[in-house]
């Protein structure tokens, strides 16, 4: 069966962030397929390639990061929620002049339409916020 | 009032039921909610707006957000009718248990029984609820 | 249809009464995160309709001290059952 | 002493009543964000103790479509008053 | 049971109280507080720590929180007492809406009234409330 | 008087970040001053200096950095919440080899030991969450 998973929480301050990544974890488990994740509004702090944790602590994003890695899936943080946060690529790097950049290169910034396509063509969507 | 539960009528048609239950402004749910419907309604996809909860306090009518730097959620909800949006509704209980009558509204939208808001979750495709 | 409703947050939230204005006949509850409280014996009586089959994630349920003993009626799942929940429903409904 | 508490969730939070177990004679309230539909027309009666006097923040309630004459017993006040309101009260409580 | 409510003592130690208010794991608002609390300690302020509302919830026996990859907040309150926070307290009604008893509770702390609680804020210099 | 000021929640995901800008910005209009800013939890991604949002919305990450620009105040990120959440100064960067880095320069990063030293040192300490 076909799913999705959309993340509305930031990491750290609401379980709900990591719990998605357990709840799509054992959807490839057990044999099914993620057609995309969709990282909206704090979710996207999710896809921030910067974060330095304790040796003792779980680092979510790196998490978050294997797991599409390894599966190849196709992970999306939203346009407009992630630029206003901080959420930044190298394109939008390089557009704003900017000597930094913050987004995984494992997730892609794309719009809204990414999450009605993904309703439209996974069986089930499972939001965590 | 005959309320019209609108199903999936062809195999690229989905209905999405959006479930907007947060006051405007403390929170982002609110635009968040709408922002989705929005980019929905664009996809020519089948859509239901339901106000539930904290959520009818968006309708109130005369809000004007520009003091506290912000999108006017208000006027904000004349785009779900631009945007073809016409099954918009509101829960009864949540109407009532704030003392609203439709008068107090900004827009026009249709009284939602309990029984019917039920009934329109278990026959849509994809409900987003937030 | 069928829906299967998560519920994620503490029973002082009142989130499970919004829930329940929207549940039908063939629907199904589960409570994670700081939802498996609800159905405890340290939270309110559950007023449930009886057709509902309330389910909790164990995962959280062990982190907050709590157990089949204190949780009366509900059914205990891991996540792999969690995901075998959203294949037997129709569609999932996510209340947070 | 004397404390302002303020409040920033809305009445269905019931974040009021947390409030309420932790106010003494001298305290006043002051509704801001969400918490400026406390003792409008559009929600539950007001039940603080007499003694405590009431304060809605200006931009949060006119963001709302909220007005005086829909709250009664409130006094609203802007950004100005309320650091005033923080200087005359001994502390500040956030409630949030 | 008699109370002790603390005040400062010396011009240099203020008396803070944490309320600490919310459920553990669901969000880090528990751990915030008690992080907090802490450092407070580790200045040689003088600490209260009230447990209110689904704070409660925090006190409860045997948590473990390994398989959600958290700290057991049950655990880490017996650190409040290493670092010398002594009055840690539990506000009656939450405990009694939730149908706990002390022998429910994973560390002992005294039972704080409602009245109480109002004192307590009342008698102290700085209040965190989470 | 001397106010602190402590920020608990994201920009745009509350209101309550914008809120605690506008009230800092009246403690100071009201000729009292300010101690301290201290961003806590997911308040430090008030500190991300990547923030890019369309001409017609506020920045708020850029209006706290010319506020506290402008009227040079100590603003202090809780070391222990903004690692984790990739918020990373030029130290941090450095020492991990890191390629970018999001904290904004009128920010600094501490401990937990600063919000107790503005509880200490003000008379009075607000916070938003």
């Amino acid at each position: 069966m076909i799913f999705s998973v959309v993340i509305y929480s930031a990491p750290y301050t609401s379980e709900s962030a990591a719990n998605a990544l357990r709840f799509s974890q054992a959807v490839v488990d057990n044999g099914h397929q993620i057609y995309r994740l969709f990282f909206f509004s704090d979710g996207v702090h999710n896809a921030n390639k910067l974060a330095i944790t304790p040796q003792d602590e779980q680092n979510l994003q790196v998490t978050w990061d294997s797991f599409i890695r390894s599966n190849k899936l196709d992970s999306v943080v939203c346009v407009s929620s992630a630029l206003k946060r901080g959420i930044i690529g190298a394109d939008e790097a390089r557009n704003h002049d900017l000597d930094s950049q913050s987004l995984q290169a494992s997730s892609n910034i794309s719009g809204l339409g990414q999450l009605v396509d993904a309703h439209m063509k996974s069986d089930r969507v499972i939001s965590f916020g | 009032m005959s309320l019209v539960l609108v199903k999936s009528v062809s195999p690229t048609k989905k209905t999405f039921t959006y479930l907007s239950r947060s006051a405007p402004y403390g929170s982002n749910r609110a635009q968040v909610c709408l922002d989705a419907a929005l980019a929905t309604a664009v996809f020519e996809q089948i859509v239901n707006y339901v106000f539930l909860d904290d959520g009818v306090y968006q309708l109130l009518k005369e809000q004007n957000a520009d003091k506290i730097f912000t999108k006017t959620i208000g006027n904000a909800m004349e785009t779900l009718e631009l945007y073809g949006i016409q099954n918009i509704f509101i829960e009864e209980n949540s109407l009532r248990e704030r003392n609203l009558s439709i008068d107090d509204l900004a827009i026009k939208v249709k009284i939602l029984s309990n029984k019917k808001l039920a009934e329109l979750i278990d026959s849509s495709d994809s409900v987003i609820n937030l | 249809m069928s829906t299967l409703h998560t519920i994620s947050k503490p029973p002082s939230s009142g989130l499970l009464n919004s829930c329940l204005t929207g549940v039908s006949e063939n629907d199904a509850l589960l409570f994670i995160e700081d939802g498996v409280y609800h159905g405890s014996k340290f939270s309110p009586d559950l007023e449930t309709p009886h057709y509902l089959t309330l389910f909790s994630l164990e995962e959280d349920v062990m982190a907050r001290g709590l157990n089949q003993s204190t949780l009366s009626n509900i059914n205990i799942i891991n996540y792999n059952d969690f995901v075998d929940l959203c294949v037997r429903y129709d569609k999932v409904v996510n209340w947070f």
